[in-house]
């Protein structure tokens, strides 16, 4: 087994993306994921790879289409107003149904807002913020050994797919160090082929264009009813999820990436209470576990969900339940991470108040 | 008799929905005759425009990929990268690289990006209907310069190639016309020379085509490149404007 | 100057622009009186003087003439 | 259980390296471990400071909202943090630079005249890895044995103040263990 | 009263901006909504207004807060991969809180897509599809009158709640000509006063200025919080919705914008055939009517969502429900647009399968 | 004895976050001074940069608006289009300016848009932590160009102001160095050139400042500005680029 | 009840100014109305086409799938649009320039020489306004009055040839008038 | 040059940078040996041949240079 490294989130990412065989990446500096351009901007040119520091996140996320229409394994990443600007690549990349990793490193919005850990892209990235009718894999990462593991996954489901995977993290996340053990290097041979690559034809086949308009719309429609099965598929297949104290569980807490490692420092002050308090962590929010969602409330009817943002996975929650347990929310919007033990003291007050505690 | 001129084999045998006298149609066989004559095509990869020839790949028989409205040599460029030997251009109109894609076509020269850009300059938005373009001179009428262009109002026209021929890792830039046998033999030069520019390794390559809109122009074709010769050149002088770090030897 | 020449020109993809008219130095093109399935008033070789100089296939958009010489 | 630490002090110190090795220590001694350094470059002219966990169960926020320790190299950064500070927790200040600590019954301080001891060993800029000899022998958080071989990791590239480095680690570490038996 | 005009429903949406104030426009062409500019570039040379074709907009978007910024009425329009460019300027204005009009004329997606109608952009325009958590008053015309009103009403909103306003069109209901009768032309001193603009102290107040940037996250925190309590006021407020023969239905559709149109159509022939079928169709996308729907499932059980696009307002409609009825959909993205008739046999489909008709 | 120089009554009396030796501060002190002597200060609005001096409107006693990054001419150019009277300026980083913004830049020059920009040119993007800048020059390291700028790897620094100064519309373009104070001298004559330039109606004005990022080039204040003399400025040559139709009489 | 035409023909015959008069006209009369052109000029070169929708209720759908009235100027839109057309409809040919029309026997065809009519009253671009006059003499979707003052609304910027283009809706009104009266 | 004049220095708000000291024609200015509440060595004026010229006004990023003369 590979030696453990102390790596800063961002760095683990990085690195990941190199071993999973990316030799791509295009980027734009921006706050708190700025690690990433830089460590790349070196290592790039150790592995014979491209990495270009584009004119803007803009520019960046075509030259991505452009190197993964011609096959590559291609990365992006930015952090919220970034990946705003990179709505409408997003969507073309969904139309021509091309492969690409984009990371989001959130920070506090809206506008300018700030470079804290934040979670308010959530709709962004699982809803599309683009235009269209499309989803892309939105992978969340729990610490920084997901920083390496999700990414390193994420160009295989983009490869699988021809999807975009996006690696959802946050400021704290991304640069925060912790002790992780690299992926192995994958082998540039041993990716899978494609065969709908735009590289020339080389007198072997006939032309090809990768595109995304299709000007009568029984086609197009027809193109986004496959894109949709696609989807399904993906839904069918690609949810990831970690159950964490759920055994006997009375109250479900639901989070995802630092909020969900701040909620296990939280559940353990109140199961050290005698809470029975458990909770189940989207590691992909788009697709999200809702079967699972769904199942839990079977046996459990008050569930608390947990984001760094005013509300919005709350609506997957909901939409999972469908009236069938009891949701509530806490939430801290632009950038505010709370404590363990804040958070502890807002599920033993929900609590007490469900099970008439006291 | 022995056949002295056919279709170039890199156009496809189709009709195509330009205009009639449309500049475009005459620079993609252009494109296509150089594609032969330089044995390039089956290594061509070519990025269309969001523009009237949005449609490019329809009828160029090589490989494409779509663009994004003046996103071309972002795209071309991330093409370049993982094929350096295929043979890379960006085909573009005037509100696609002088307007909204003015970052991406500064910055590709910038960075000297070895890539061939194909710039249709007629002066208008020809897809979207006639609205202004940044190459629309001053006094000319679009439908959203219903008076005409007017530099306090609606600001000057620019000339773009000028602007890429200044920076320095632009190797090739070149103004031709699509107007008479002469001028669009001469285009054709252009365009082989900024191709062989991209085959030498030498930075990135422009060649602007000043070609006929007579649709948006309201003008009949045989009166469009004549207004062309006569009054758009004032602004857009056919030329090479910039050659760099000629290949020795 | 003497050679001989002629021209096919696919009239149904013909969009009457005129420019092979126009620059047809021997002026052996016109503009047909008939209209393709399209409605564009084809041009079509009238005269028997073509060089075969292909002047007419250098400034046609639709790529449509083919030209013979000998 | 999870130790939080906070290192400040001005940006030249060696604030965010006395964290990181301190954290390489935690690493290898197999601990879980959580170093989470300020970044972004958005506000200058402050103070730097970064923050360290280490437990023996999964950490659960690499934010320290109320520290058990606090090691701070400059005056400002006492004025900036001490009343976050856990009760019961423990303040090392460097004394060579630091003069006013506002009263609070309920730490312990531990006065470090780094600086000084710095010269004494003629590597002025070895301040901060003073600090971490003192905090080893006070606290414990790792053994000295992982906080070496962290020492030696840091400065694999420049292996020529390995050795000036480990003689600063002990210099702390002593003076430490030289007041408790004192 | 004004007498009716034949209007195309961009230049409706177009001259009644003017008539709201409106003296800047900045945007950039783009189809289904072309007329807008062309129609503006001379109408605001008339009133001694600003039109500006900008370079992208992009430049258009920061144009419009510019202005905003400066107190004018402004509006810009685009549609879908336009506005998916817009996303960041978009966050901005919601963290600037700066009021501006917005139009979206949505076209098929995803990616360069094509031409024809489309309400595929839902879920951008309701969740936000720029970063952070910010909401966005949504507003979706029923035809071309609907389409000068609401543009009337929504310079008002954005005015009252410093807040975007979107107009949530599509290519068809853009291009389509109606009888439409014109609202008044406001004086533009009769417009609010506002006391937040950036015009110069001129000797008179202290400097000020307006921005996103908070960069302590507790401050952002609390910026967020009051950016969501005036959401919650708007929810609260703005709520607007049509009915249409739900008196006896038993059976309701909701839809929106065009596909609302072609439903009215399919509902004639249902009842028709004695189907009691009725329509509720949000007007205001966000603020959502939920509890008008919820209050609906008191007595209705079966509703059937229909949209043209994969299935976006569905999520609204369940959560709104919360399990209370069962909701179906029939969704046609692409820009392809059925017709009363297909609509109807859906609808009579649906309606038999539950009520066991025939 | 009397005061011969104080504060500029529009820069707040506050510290600032700027590092030691930054060239920020000094522009910022500059252009106060110049509100004040050309008393524009009640009428002007600035347009904040994202960069270093993203909290300008901290510094700056006048009214401002943040703005996103690279957009400050369009922002400017809506405040201005609504208030014709106000003085209207986009204060604007490298990055900002010549790299995200570019498209903005060009096309409000092309526009002859009656603003002022000024520019501060560090050659790195100073704010995000020590990046390449469009302008870094050849052989300078960045954190993300770590063996430093090579043309074949990271492209050509690029001179925006000289690509300003080529448009029409651009009424003024001028180069000043924040150095010592002879030059800084020069760069407040120029500033004050270019708000007159707006005051006259006279179309786009810029002024860069080639100023120090001490931080980022990791040096110390003396040795940046000494640098800056005598290498970056190779690059960056002082003086007026371009003036376009001088007000006559 | 509400009926959907569509005109189709090339580009320059005046195919939108006829559904754009005749919706003008349908607006005058007081009726429900929508008139939808092709937009975007992403395909040229094709032939141009809009619908108008004319009833006495709300019109769900401007789009005609399937329409009641086909008026075709030119020989491709034949081809192009006669499948579409809704049993019991009526097809209006300009028969100058259409000569092939597929068979089908559920549908009225009108044949109206439209440029020849065009030629006798000496203006030859009328051949739109025949083709309406014809249209609203067999049809009576609006009545004649509001037909005239929409082509007086149509023309109102160049007042010259309003009689010109009024003679010509008569005239093709008349033609099909003549026609069933003989 | 034989005017007399005096610089008044804000030291909580300098940085230390030396530019006010590098180029005061006079070398009136030098960087103390103390530190401010912020922790850098600040400038100050050590001689009386103060001209009140201003340059050192001119460099200071700080703006905290106020000078008299007289
Ligand atoms: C982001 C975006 N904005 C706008 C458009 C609409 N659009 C398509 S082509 C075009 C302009 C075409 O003009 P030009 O580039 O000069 O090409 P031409 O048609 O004249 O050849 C525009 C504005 C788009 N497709 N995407
Ligand atoms: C859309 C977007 N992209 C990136 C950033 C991050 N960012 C902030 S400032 C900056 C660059 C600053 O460099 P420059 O403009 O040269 O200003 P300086 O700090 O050097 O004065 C960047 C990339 C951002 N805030 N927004
Ligand atoms: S609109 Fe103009 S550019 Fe487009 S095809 Fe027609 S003539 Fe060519
Ligand atoms: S080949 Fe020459 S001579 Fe013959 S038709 Fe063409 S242009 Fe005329
Ligand atoms: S140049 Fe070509 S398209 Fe034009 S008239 Fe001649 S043959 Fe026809
Ligand atoms: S990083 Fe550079 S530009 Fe930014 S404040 Fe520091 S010295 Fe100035
Ligand atoms: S005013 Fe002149 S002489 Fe006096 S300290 Fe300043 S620079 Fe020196
Ligand atoms: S120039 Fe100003 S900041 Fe720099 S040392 Fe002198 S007084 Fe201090
Ligand atoms: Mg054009
Ligand atoms: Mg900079």
């Amino acid at each position: 087994m590979a030696e453990k490294v102390l790596m800063r989130g961002n760095n683990a990412m990085a690195e990941a993306a190199v071993r999973a065989g990316c030799r791509y990446y295009f980027g734009y500096p921006i706050t708190p994921q700025n690690d990433v351009p830089e460590y790349l901007s070196g290592r790039m040119v150790e592995v014979g790879g491209t990495f270009i520091q584009a004119e803007s996140e803009i520019a960046s996320i075509y030259m991505v289409l452009g190197a993964s229409a011609a096959g590559g394994r291609v990365m992006t990443s930015s952090s919220s107003p970034g990946i705003s600007l990179k709505q409408e690549g997003m969507s073309f990349l969904a139309g021509h149904e091309l492969p690409a990793v984009i990371a989001n490193v959130v920070r506090g919005g809206p506008g300018l807002g700030n470079i804290a850990g934040s979670q308010s892209d959530y709709f962004q990235m699982t809803r599309g913020g683009g235009h269209g009718d499309y989803r892309m894999i939105v992978l969340a990462p729990g610490n920084v050994q997901e920083m390496a593991d999700l990414t390193y996954l994420a160009f295989d489901l983009a490869d699988k797919y021809r999807t975009q995977s996006i690696i959802l993290a946050d400021g704290m996340m991304g640069n925060t160090m912790e002790p992780v053990i690299l992926p192995e290097m994958r082998a540039l041979d041993s990716l899978p082929d494609k065969d709908y690559v735009v590289d020339g034809m080389r007198g072997k086949r006939k032309s090809r264009a990768r595109l995304s308009l299709i000007l009568e719309p029984k086609e197009l429609e027809d193109h986004n009813w496959k894109l949709q099965r696609k989807y399904k598929q993906i839904q069918e297949n690609e949810v990831r999820y970690e159950e964490y104290e759920l055994d006997d569980a009375e109250m479900v807490i639901v989070a995802f990436g630092t909020a969900a490692r701040v909620a296990k420092g939280a559940i353990r002050r109140a199961r050290a209470e005698g809470l029975k308090v458990g909770m189940l962590r989207p590691i992909t929010l788009w697709p999200f576990p809702s079967d699972v969602v769904r199942q839990l409330a079977d046996r459990v009817k008050e569930f608390l969900v947990f984001e760094l943002n005013a509300g919005q996975m709350i609506e997957d929650v909901k939409l999972s339940l469908e009236g069938s347990a009891n949701v509530n929310f806490y939430g801290r919007p632009g950038g505010s991470i709370p404590t363990p033990r804040d958070l502890a003291k807002v599920i033993i007050n929900r609590y007490s108040q469900k099970f008439r505690l006291i | 008799m022995k056949k002295v001129y056919t279709r170039p084999k890199y156009l496809k045998p189709v009709a195509n929905h330009y205009c009639p006298g449309c500049g475009h149609s005459i620079v993609h066989r252009l494109v296509a005759e150089v594609f032969e004559e330089m044995d390039i095509g089956e290594r061509a990869i070519g990025v269309a425009p969001a523009g009237c020839a949005v449609l490019a790949y329809n009828y160029f028989d090589v490989d494409f990929v779509e663009g994004a409205h003046g996103r071309g040599c972002a795209i071309a460029t991330g093409l370049k990268r993982r094929i350096p030997d295929a043979v890379v251009f960006s085909y573009q109109g005037d509100g696609d690289l002088a307007a909204i894609g003015t970052a991406e076509t500064i910055h590709a020269a910038a960075r000297g990006e070895n890539i061939t850009i194909v710039f249709v300059n007629n002066g208008i938005y020809g897809m979207t209907g006639g609205q202004m373009a940044p190459t629309t001179i001053l006094g000319m009428k679009a439908t959203t310069a219903p008076f005409g262009r007017d530099a306090k109002r609606e600001g000057y026209n620019l000339d773009i190639t000028h602007l890429v021929a200044e920076i320095e890792g632009t190797a090739y830039a070149a103004r031709g016309l699509i107007t008479s046998p002469k001028e669009i033999r001469k285009s054709k030069k252009m365009i082989a020379d900024a191709f062989q520019c991209q085959l030498d390794n030498r930075g990135l390559s422009i060649v602007e085509l000043v070609s006929p809109c007579p649709t948006n122009w309201g003008m009949q074709p045989l009166a469009s490149v004549k207004w062309i010769e006569e009054t758009f050149t004032k602004h857009y002088t056919p030329g090479v404007l910039v050659e760099r770090r000629p290949v020795s030897g | 100057m003497s050679k001989k020449g002629k021209v096919e020109i696919d009239r149904e993809k013909c969009k009457s622009c005129g420019y092979c008219v126009e620059h047809c130095p021997q002026s052996v093109l016109k503009i047909s009186e008939n209209y393709n399935d399209k409605g564009y008033f084809y041009a079509e070789q009238v005269g028997e003087e073509c060089t075969g100089c292909s002047i007419c296939a250098v400034v046609c958009p639709e790529a449509i003439i083919e030209v013979w010489r000998g | 259980m999870v130790i939080k630490s906070i290192f400040a002090g001005f940006g030249g110190q060696g604030v965010l390296s006395m964290g990181y090795t301190l954290a390489t220590a935690a690493m290898v001694d197999g601990k879980h471990v959580t170093y989470l350094p300020t970044y972004g470059a958005e506000v200058r002219g402050g103070t730097a400071n970064c923050t360290v966990a280490i437990g023996n169960e999964e950490i659960a926020s690499p934010v320290a909202s109320e520290p058990e320790i606090l090691v701070v190299l400059n005056q400002p950064s006492v004025l900036k943090f001490i009343n976050k500070m856990s009760p019961g927790g423990t303040l090392f200040v460097n004394s060579s630079l630091v003069n006013k600590i506002p009263e609070r019954e309920d730490i312990e301080v531990i006065k470090v005249p780094a600086n000084e001891l710095a010269i004494e060993i003629n590597s002025p800029r070895s301040v901060n890895v003073i600090m971490l000899g003192a905090l080893v022998a006070k606290k414990g958080l790792v053994s000295p044995e992982s906080m070496r071989t962290a020492i030696e990791m840091f400065f694999e590239k420049k292996a020529k103040i390995i050795p000036i480095n480990l003689e600063a680690f002990q210099k702390g570490y002593d003076f430490i263990k030289g007041e408790e038996s004192s």
